[in-house]
Formats: structure tokens, C-alpha cells, sequence
């Protein structure tokens, strides 16, 4: 077996978006700055002088057309990977999204299939400030219709486009922001493709099930290696696909631990985290020890300064403390 | 002749009351005439025909509220290509076809709180005292007044045996209470009693335990489990079981041995087939009972399949026990206590060790000429202990 | 547009019928929908196109089955006009099961991937982006064939209108812009809702060449949409056609119409596409007065049949409500 | 085994025969079975125990001996001073 190599998130982004446009000429990468500019993080970098303006497509700002017309495209035989800058931007874009691309298979009574995949970058933490520090997941993964994952390792940005573009019905991706620069381990050899359907233990435990997805995994790891300093033995489950939810993994781990601590860098009301721990309370409710216990963003709009946004969003020291409280330590 | 009905004019509209009507009885219309102005939430409509023909009657007047769909006036059709009649539009609109509630699964039943003060007990706590046979109200909660599984299993017995799949023993008591209460009142019992002397088998059994190492000795009970289920051979009226009206006799004889709980009542797991087993299996299964009547950890079929039940009073408790049957049997068997007690023997009057055995039989299926052939028999059989390996 | 080069429509006595028998076809089911609709039958929203028939009729005959097409919730002449079969089209409004989109949709979603019909849509706009999308799809397979996309004049306002214009003319797509210009977005007339009223401006600016077209006259349509889609097809990219026109009924069945006048209507009905084409095919004897009789009752029996095909199919069963959320597995051609 | 604290070692017998009684004041003279549901079953396990624990094996008619812990702790004595006077 060769043996494994590390790259960074944004390699990894990099090699598959190539490998797919090579595999499968109907693929093309629609957005802004993603041609000439190389992609707002970088990710596109050379795409644009190895396969040509035809498939690399610079558009101009109007989300709403350009996802609308990456629908279209598909719609027509193509298989459009439309890069939507950051989460921030897909508003102008839902109603395409949600009326169009989620609904049009339903509502033609099967007629229309729409093979799209959407990439846009989410999460806060570069003081980017209120209107670019969105972490919105949750309101695509209430959609049906919609399949949306959330690769948080190396390994996962770099195996899950092109399962997604195999995927007949539209999928969206989302990176945090925070993830590009990190280096990770990749296997040597063999098909790098994954599957977006089930959820990953990342760190096995018996008495704390921890839940997180995208930028809140690693913070999740760190928190269970503090805790179990504390004599607390964690499990960490990486959600790796937001819809559909993969219940079983969960509630196989917690009929273990008896706890449960969600974090989420969506805000609490409403946020995805409010489903799975309305899941467990359904599924696994007799398991319980204490109550689900959830990390999630302050209700309030992402502050500029450091210390302010820190405070706004989920961090390690949080998660240990929801630990030790579901632990009524 | 065509009913003109208040047409719906908008998705939420329900009604319309009546402006004034533009054509009068006798007045000719063609198909897309305004025949009438109706006021709506939204505002003033006119109201279409649809058919061509002559007005016969106006059946509403200026300023009548009218629901979408009644009549309003009878047109007398002069059309020749008949339009079909429109039939009764449905009233009530039904979405999706009546959509199954059941598509979304209601909860199961919310677990009930515990009476009295408010006692925080975590539902994994809660399901594994009853696995214990422990009253949640007795546990002890935490530092945080929280009971959890950590308080639970601090109480609980010693060694943390695995998560038993036993029937927990506060349900299994609270059902076996139904089940007396019922068979007190819908079974007519008759009662037979006499009394034994069992010197021979107490001597036999004494010297059995001498010649065995500690650890095998037998209990009294034993040679009289043995007795019991040898003689219910000849009584087949007494082992078997009374269902949906009719008596079925049970080719084997299990068992039922009461034995008591810890918290207090009386719980008769069987022994299966215990014509089958030895002296030292039937010692074996009983200590085995025993320890799972303790332990909570009983299986379903051992509290179903029992034939008959013996229940044996402790050694200086009392002398004589008139039994409730468990239904679905149709006999129960009482032993009071063994004791010294005058007999007698040829005309003398000796001491031996004597015990009262009481048979409690269902009328319905027998009566006391039954017991006593089953009671006769268990005597012969204690004569001759050695028979009884 | 100077006449010069005018392509003539060769109107032979076969095709004049037909554009006469699918007006009338049109005019016919949709007084029939406003009957059904306040007996219940039909719910939600209703919008219908009684009055614009000649815009439907006149472009569809510029287009080919291979041709794609995208249209708004005034959708029923288009549908009708594209051959989906009444019966059908009925049905769908009834929500039965053998509707065009399987009773799902109703009056504004109608669909049909057999003739290319990509449906209806009930937000303002939202088929031009995606009728660029197919046409940039088609471009980028080598495939030459035209999509066409109507809208409303009410669309303009839409930043998608302007988005996707931009587009189009950007990458030279072969899309064939129809805004059926009716004087009215809703209650709002064009003078209130735009700055300036004449919508093929907006087109020039986006150097999409472009033609005003009078919406009441089947054949100046159908002439203007032969043009547009042989410049298309020529490799001309988008073209844009701004009708003309004016609907006698309301936006929707709950319109009291209380932003137009009676006599404004009135004055309107006097240039009614079917009445006008046919008092002018009688004139110049392509058609016979008795034929006329016969073609008004073929229609009328074929729209009796879609209403009593409707009244009888049977609704979807509330088991199947979730199926086709995704595509089964297996399906939808995996690359 | 001579200065054992023989109340203990029966008390540990007496446990591991119900664990649930640990913790529970015991009266050294009134009988077992008096004061908490204790039946032959577990009088015999009782004395199974005791007899691996102390090797010694209580005859059957002694049993009524140790019905108390005051009088199973003065039977154990009485049998450790017999073997060291043998």
C-alpha cells in the first residue's frame, strides 16, 4: 500500500474539483473569481489555464442567475459544480436553491432530475464580521429535497465532490472557512472517493457522546482529549452529512454513554443541533442519564473584535464544560 | 332547468351577500353575462353565468349573506349543447386525501411521574431500578438531588451484574397481586388436608446429607418436590390448567415453587418437568430459582408454564396453610410445618415427625375425591424414601 | 427593424385553421377553468389567459420539438399551445394523479419533459435564469436549438430579469426572450411599477437585439418569432420580443379589477385575437362560416372530455406523498 | 486462627448470601430469620460458606445453633477450642 501523504484542506478541494473535471467533460466550475482570480480561498488555482474559459467560468455578481442558470445547465445534461463564494452570498441565491433545484423533481411528479452540486464556505472566525460570519447549515438541511454534508478532515474535501456529483439530486457542500489551511493525512492509494450518507467516529468513548459537523470537529477532539485529563472518556461522532441526519450512528453511541453534548456554531434557536438533540430525546430517551446538552453560538450577530467574536462562538473551553456538566461533575 | 350557485371566487373565500341582482325573472342570458354584484371581504364582484337561457326565478334577495355553493337562482336552459351538470361541489375541501396522521409517530406514552414530592430521576435510572427490583422513591439521590444510574447502581446489589434481561420484580409482584385477587373470586376452591408422618424420609435424608459433602447437601424440600410431583401423576385433574373455559391436563408436571421476595410477597417460578430430573437437579434448580427470585433476573416461561404450585411454610412457622390458586392452574399444594408431634402406631402413642398437606382444588374441574387419591399416594411414597432417588 | 427583410408567414388555408383551432382551444378552457374554479373544482391560485392567446400560438409555431421551453403561472395557453393535451392539463388543475405533474403542481406548475416543457413558475422571473442555464447547457454540448422563455412585463423589475439578460448576452446563448407586455403587473399598471414603460429597452442595454410586436395579431407574432429564432439558430446568440398585449380577466380569479376601467377593457376586446383573425380569414375566404360553427363545437367537446376525464381520474394516494423527493436510486445517469 | 474476630467472619457469610442486608444493623441474639426474610435456602448457603471460609462443616442437628450470630459466633469457638485441644 503506498503509503499515506499529508496535504492541506484546500490541496485537497483542489485535487478533486481537477479529478472531476477530468473524469467527466459535462463537469464545468461556475462562480465568482473562481477562473482568473484562482477562487476566493485559492481552491481553483490553475484550473482555469488547464481546462479553458468554456469550463472554468468567472461570473458576474448575481448569484441568483448563476445558480439559477447552474440548475438550468443541469437540467440540460451538464454537470454544473457552482461555487457560491460563502454562505453569505447563497441568500440572494435560496429561492433558486429552495423553489427550484430542491423542488423540481417533487413537484414535476418525477419528471426532472437536478444533478447540481453547490460549494459555498461557511462559519466564523476571522473577524470577518456580522454579514460574512454566517454558519447557515441548517436552514439548507431543512430542506427535502436537498442532500448537504460538511466535510470536516483532509480525507472527506477530498472524497466527497465526486460522489456528489454522481448524486442525481442536488447536493451542497460546506467548508468552513477555518478548515483551508489545515493539513491532514490521505491515504496512498486506491479510489479517494467517500460516501455522503453515515456519520464517523473520530475518537471512540464510554461516557460522553460529543456531536459536531465541519469546523466544530476539531474543537470537539480537543475538548475530549482535556476531559479525559479529567478522567471523562468521550466519544466524538463527525456528522459529516447534515441531510439526511445518520440517527443510527448517534444513538448507537449514546445507548453506551447514557450523554450527549451537541455543539453547533449555528445559533441555538431553531439550529440543527435543536434537531438532533429533539432526535435523541425521540429515539434514545430511556437512555438518558441527563439532558441533551448543547454548544451552540450566542443569539446574536457575529461581533468584528476577536475577544467578542470568540466569546459569540463555540470554543474548546465550552464543550469540556458542557461535558462536565452532563457528567454532573 | 340549471341551478346558479354563489360561485368561490378566491382561495379563502367563504361566502358572499348579495348586492343586487342585474337581470330580472324572464330576462334572456348568454353564456359570460354579469347577472349579479355580490360584496366580498375583498371588495364589490360581479357574479358570471355560465349557461345561456332565460331567468325562472330569484331564490335570494339584496343583502342575504350566502355561502359559496348554494343556489341563487333556477335558470330555464335554452341551450342545445347542454352543458353536464356541474355536480355538488365538495363541501369540505380535503386536503391530500385525508393525509395519515400516523406519518408522524406520536411519543409512546409519557413516563409518569412518581407521586409525593418531586423526585429527579434520570429515565435510565428509573428503567434500571425497576431491572433491580428497587424502589426509586427508597434510592438516595446525588449531591445535585439528581438519582442517576450512579446512585442506582450504588444501591443495587454488590457485584454490578451485566444488564439483565429479567422481568423486573415490582412489575411481576404488582401482576401476580391482579392475578390472586381474580382467581380468589372466579375460582370456586374446595379445600383437603391430612396429615403425613415423615420420620421415615427426615431419618433417610439425614443420613443422605451425612454420607455428602457440604456443599450437596439437600434441603427437606427436595425429597418433597420429588413426592409432590410423583403423586400428581395419579391426580391429573390437579396439574394442568384452566383456559378460555375449558380444563387442558398438562402431560408433565412443572412445578410452581413459591418462594418469598425480598421486599415481601410471593413470587412460584416453576420447575420444568421434574419428573425428569434427579434428587441433586431438582436441588440444583431451586437454588438457582432462588437466587434469581432475588436477583430480578426471572424468564417469561418460567412464570407461565407452571402446571401446579407447591408452597411450604418455613420450619417453626405454622401447621397448616389453606392456599390461593394461581391461575391458570387448578391446584395448589400446602405444606405446613414439619414437626414432632404425637402419632399414633399400633395402638401407641409414639413421637414422629408429622406435616399437614393441604390440597386447594378448582371445583370446576375437580373435587376432593381427587386430592385425597393424590394425597394418599404422597403418602405411600414418603414411606419408602428410598424410591424417592 | 426595417421590413426589408421580413420573412412572409406562408399562410395556407391548413395552417390558418390551425392557429384558429388552437386560440380557440385556449379561449374555450380557460372560461371553462373560471366556471369550474368558482364550483370548486379548481383551487388556489388561478390565472388565466384569455385575451393574450396570439403570443402562445404564434411563438410556438417558430419553435421545434427538440426546442425547450419555460413559462410563467400564466401557463395554460403556453401548455396547451406546446401540445400537451388538455386532458392533461385539466387534470392537473383538478390535483389528480394523471395531471401533467401527477396532480403535484396544479395551475402554475405544469410540466411536461416529453415536449420540453420545463413548467411553469409561481415566483416573478425565476425561469430566466434558469432558461439561460439550458441554453448555456445546450451551448456547451455543441447542440444548436433555441430556448424559449416567457414573462411578464412585470418580470423587468426583477433583478433576475436584468441578471439574466446580462448573461445571456455575456456568453452569447441561444435563448429567445418573450415578455407578453399586458399593461398590468398584478394591480399595477406599467406606468406605476416602471421607469420606462417600453421593456426591449432594457434588452437594447444589454445589446440583446430586440423587436415590439403587436401580442393581438397571431401572424405578426408568429412572423416576429420565426425572425428571432432563425437569427438564433444562426448563431446569433439571445434575441428579445417584446408583445404587445392585454388580458379581458382579471391577474387572478379573486381580482376586482378595480385599477382599470370597464371601458378600457371594452376598447381592448374590439382587437380580440380570435374574432379579429377569424372576421379576417372569412374575408379573404380561407374560411367558410360553417366552418367556423364546426370548429367551435370540436373544441368545445374536446374540452368537455379533459373536464370529465379530470372529474373522473383518481387522486394520488396520500401513501406515495414523499415519493420523488429524491431520485431513486440507479436513475438520473450518474457521469 | 486464634485471635479471629469470628462476629465479622459470619457477618461476611451472612452477606454473601444477601448482599442487600451489608449495612444493616444485625442483633447478635435474636435468630436470623427473625429479623429479615431468611429462609433454609439461605441458612444453608449460609453455612456453606462459613464451612469454606473456616473449613468448618456444621452437622445437620447443630444447625439450630447458629440461628443467631451471638450463637454461631460461640459454636465456632467451641469448635476451634475442641480441635486445639485435640
Amino acid at each position: 500500500m503506498k503509503s499515506g501523504r499529508r496535504i492541506t484542506y484546500r490541496e485537497a478541494v483542489r485535487e478533486a474539483l481537477r479529478e472531476a473535471l477530468v473524469k467527466d467533460e459535462r463537469v464545468f466550475l461556475m462562480g465568482e473569481d473562481v477562473g482568473r482570480y484562482g477562487g476566493a480561498y485559492a481552491c481553483s488555482r490553475g484550473l482555469l489555464e488547464e481546462f479553458g474559459e468554456d469550463r472554468i467560468r468567472d461570473t458576474p455578481l448575481s448569484e441568483s442567475a448563476f445558480v439559477g442558470a447552474g440548475i438550468g445547465a443541469a437540467l440540460g445534461g451538464m454537470r454544473p459544480i457552482v461555487e457560491i463564494m460563502t454562505v453569505n452570498f447563497s441568500l440572494l441565491a435560496l429561492d433558486q436553491i429552495v423553489n427550484t433545484a430542491a423542488t423540481l423533481r417533487h413537484m414535476s411528479g418525477g419528471q426532472f432530475s437536478v444533478p447540481l452540486v453547490i460549494r459555498m464556505a461557511t462559519g466564523a472566525g476571522r473577524q470577518l464580521a456580522a454579514q460574512h460570519s454566517h454558519s447557515l447549515e441548517c436552514w439548507y438541511a431543512h430542506v427535502p429535497g436537498l442532500k448537504v454534508v460538511s466535510p470536516a478532515t483532509v480525507q472527506d474535501a477530498r472524497g466527497m465532490l465526486w460522489t456528489a456529483l454522481c448524486d442525481p439530486d442536488p447536493v451542497v457542500i460546506f467548508e468552513h472557512a477555518n478548515l483551508y489551511n489545515d493539513e491532514g493525512e490521505l491515504p496512498g492509494d486506491g479510489d479517494p472517493a467517500v460516501d455522503i450518507s453515515r456519520s464517523a467516529i473520530r475518537r471512540a468513548g464510554n461516557d460522553v457522546t460529543l456531536v459536531g459537523y465541519g469546523g466544530s470537529v476539531k474543537k470537539a477532539l480537543t475538548a475530549a482529549e482535556r476531559a479525559a485529563s479529567d478522567g471523562i472518556s468521550c466519544e466524538v461522532i463527525d456528522l459529516r452529512v447534515l441531510r439526511p441526519l445518520d440517527d443510527a450512528t448517534i444513538i448507537t453511541s449514546i445507548a453506551k454513554t447514557h450523554r450527549a453534548v451537541i455543539v453547533d456554531e449555528g445559533w441555538r434557536s431553531g439550529s440543527l443541533s435543536a434537531e438532533i438533540s429533539a432526535r435523541i430525546q425521540e429515539q434514545s430517551f430511556f437512555e438518558l442519564d441527563a439532558p441533551v446538552t448543547r454548544v451552540c453560538s450566542a443569539e446574536v450577530p457575529i461581533p468584528y473584535p476577536k475577544h467578542l467574536e470568540d466569546a459569540a462562538t463555540p470554543q474548546v473551553e465550552g464543550i469540556v464544560a458542557a461535558v462536565r456538566t452532563v457528567m454532573r461533575k | 332547468m340549471i341551478e346558479f350557485r354563489m360561485p368561490s371566487l378566491g382561495a379563502d373565500m367563504e361566502a358572499g351577500t348579495l348586492l343586487e341582482w342585474l337581470k330580472k325573472p324572464g330576462d334572456a342570458v348568454k353564456r359570460g353575462d354579469i347577472i349579479a354584484v355580490v360584496e366580498t371581504q375583498k371588495a364589490a364582484m360581479e357574479l358570471e353565468i355560465f349557461a345561456d337561457g332565460v331567468i325562472d326565478r330569484l331564490l335570494v334577495k339584496p343583502g342575504a349573506r350566502v355561502p359559496v355553493g348554494d343556489v341563487m337562482a333556477i335558470i330555464r336552459s335554452s341551450d342545445t349543447a347542454s352543458v353536464p351538470a356541474v355536480k355538488e361541489p365538495i363541501r369540505s375541501t380535503e386536503p391530500f386525501g385525508g393525509l395519515d396522521a400516523s406519518t408522524v409517530a406520536p411519543p409512546s406514552a409519557l413516563p409518569s411521574s412518581s407521586a409525593g414530592q418531586e423526585l429527579r430521576i434520570t429515565p435510565a435510572a428509573r428503567r434500571r431500578a425497576l431491572e433491580l427490583a428497587l424502589e426509586p422513591a427508597s434510592l438516595l439521590p446525588g449531591p445535585d438531588g439528581i438519582i442517576g444510574l450512579q446512585e442506582v447502581e450504588a444501591a443495587g446489589p454488590g457485584a454490578m451484574p451485566t444488564r439483565a434481561k429479567g422481568i423486573a420484580n415490582a412489575e411481576m409482584r404488582a401482576a401476580i397481586a391482579g392475578a390472586m385477587a381474580r382467581s380468589n373470586s372466579e375460582i370456586p376452591h374446595y379445600y383437603v388436608s391430612s396429615t403425613i408422618d415423615v420420620s421415615r424420609t427426615m431419618t433417610w435424608l439425614a443420613a443422605e446429607n451425612a454420607k455428602r459433602s457440604i456443599a450437596d447437601r439437600l434441603l427437606y424440600t427436595v425429597p418433597m418436590i420429588r413426592a409432590v410431583a410423583r403423586a400428581l401423576t395419579k391426580a391429573p385433574e390437579l396439574n394442568g390448567r384452566f383456559i378460555d373455559g375449558h380444563f387442558q391436563p398438562s402431560t408433565v408436571v412443572n412445578l410452581g415453587i413459591a418462594i418469598a421476595l425480598r421486599g415481601g410477597g410471593l413470587i412460584a417460578p416453576a420447575i420444568i418437568d421434574v419428573n425428569r430430573l434427579s434428587l441433586d437437579e431438582i436441588m440444583q434448580r431451586l437454588r438457582d430459582l432462588v437466587a434469581r427470585v432475588r436477583g430480578g433476573r426471572l424468564r417469561g416461561s418460567e412464570m407461565t408454564e407452571g402446571t401446579t404450585t407447591l408452597t411450604m411454610l418455613g420450619e417453626d412457622t405454622a401447621d397448616w396453610i389453606m392456599p390461593i390458586i394461581y391461575p391458570p392452574q387448578t391446584a395448589i399444594i400446602g405444606f405446613g410445618r414439619v414437626a414432632d408431634r404425637p402419632w399414633i402406631t399400633e395402638g401407641r402413642i409414639i413421637s414422629a415427625k408429622t406435616v399437614t398437606v393441604t390440597v386447594a382444588g378448582d371445583h370446576r374441574v375437580s373435587d376432593g375425591r381427587a386430592a385425597a387419591t393424590f394425597l394418599n399416594r404422597l403418602d405411600q411414597i414418603l414411606q419408602e424414601p428410598d424410591t424417592l432417588c | 427593424m426595417t421590413d426589408a427583410h421580413k420573412p412572409k408567414v406562408h399562410l395556407s388555408r391548413e395552417h390558418a385553421i390551425n392557429l384558429l383551432r388552437q386560440m380557440l382551444l385556449i379561449r374555450r378552457f380557460e372560461e371553462r377553468c373560471a366556471e369550474l374554479y368558482g364550483a370548486q373544482k379548481i383551487r388556489g391560485f388561478l390565472h388565466l389567459y384569455n385575451g393574450q392567446e396570439a403570443n402562445a400560438v404564434g411563438v410556438m409555431q417558430a419553435l421545434t420539438p427538440e426546442d425547450q421551453v419555460v413559462a410563467t403561472y400564466r401557463e395554460h395557453g403556453h401548455a396547451l399551445a406546446r401540445g400537451i393535451p388538455a386532458k392533461q392539463v385539466m387534470a392537473e388543475l383538478f390535483g389528480k394523479a394523471a395531471g401533467s405533474s401527477r396532480g403535484r403542481g396544479g395551475s402554475m406548475h405544469i410540466f411536461d419533459a416529453s415536449r420540453r416543457f420545463y413548467g411553469g413558475n409561481a415566483i416573478v422571473a425565476a425561469g430566466l435564469p434558469l432558461a439561460v442555464g439550458l441554453a448555456l447547457a445546450d451551448k456547451m454540448q455543441g447542440r444548436n436549438r433555441v430556448t424559449c422563455c416567457f414573462f411578464g412585463e412585470g418580470a423587468a423589475a426583477e433583478g433576475e430579469f436584468h441578471e439574466s439578460l446580462n448573461l445571456a448576452s455575456l456568453w452569447k446563448l441561444p435563448v429567445l426572450f418573450v415578455c407578453e407586455n399586458n399593461q398590468y403587473a398584478m394591480g399595477t399598471s406599467i406606468e406605476r411599477s416602471e421607469s420606462v414603460a417600453q421593456i426591449s429597452t432594457h434588452a437594447r442595454s444589454y445589446a440583446v437585439p430586440e423587436e415590439v410586436v403587436d401580442g393581438m395579431d397571431v401572424v405578426a407574432v408568429e412572423a416576429a418569432a420565426l425572425r428571432a429564432a432563425e437569427a438564433i439558430r444562426a448563431g446569433g446568440g439571445p434575441r428579445f420580443m417584446e408583445n404587445l398585449t392585454y388580458r379581458f380577466r382579471g391577474h387572478s380569479m379573486f381580482d376586482a379589477e378595480l385599477y382599470r376601467s370597464k371601458g378600457e377593457i371594452e376598447e381592448w376586446k374590439k382587437r380580440d385575437p380570435i374574432s379579429a383573425f377569424s372576421s379576417w380569414l372569412e374575408a379573404t375566404g380561407l374560411l367558410r362560416a360553417d366552418r367556423r360553427k364546426a370548429l367551435e363545437t370540436g373544441v368545445d367537446q374536446e374540452v368537455n372530455d379533459a373536464v370529465a376525464y379530470a372529474e373522473a381520474a383518481p387522486l394520488e394516494p396520500a401513501s406515495d406523498l414523499t415519493k420523488d423527493t429524491y431520485t431513486p436510486a440507479g436513475l438520473g445517469g450518474a457521469p | 486462627m486464634l485471635n479471629v474476630d469470628f462476629a465479622a467472619l459470619v457477618k461476611a457469610s451472612l452477606f454473601s448470601v444477601a448482599p442487600d442486608l451489608e449495612g444493616e444493623a444485625i442483633d447478635p441474639d435474636v435468630p436470623f430469620r427473625d429479623q429479615f426474610e431468611f429462609d433454609s435456602m439461605d441458612f444453608l448457603n449460609f453455612i456453606i460458606d462459613l464451612h469454606r471460609r473456616t473449613g468448618i462443616a456444621v452437622a445437620e442437628p447443630d444447625y439450630s445453633q447458629l440461628a443467631s450470630l451471638a450463637g454461631a459466633v460461640r459454636y465456632l469457638k467451641s469448635q476451634i477450642d475442641s480441635q486445639g485441644a485435640e
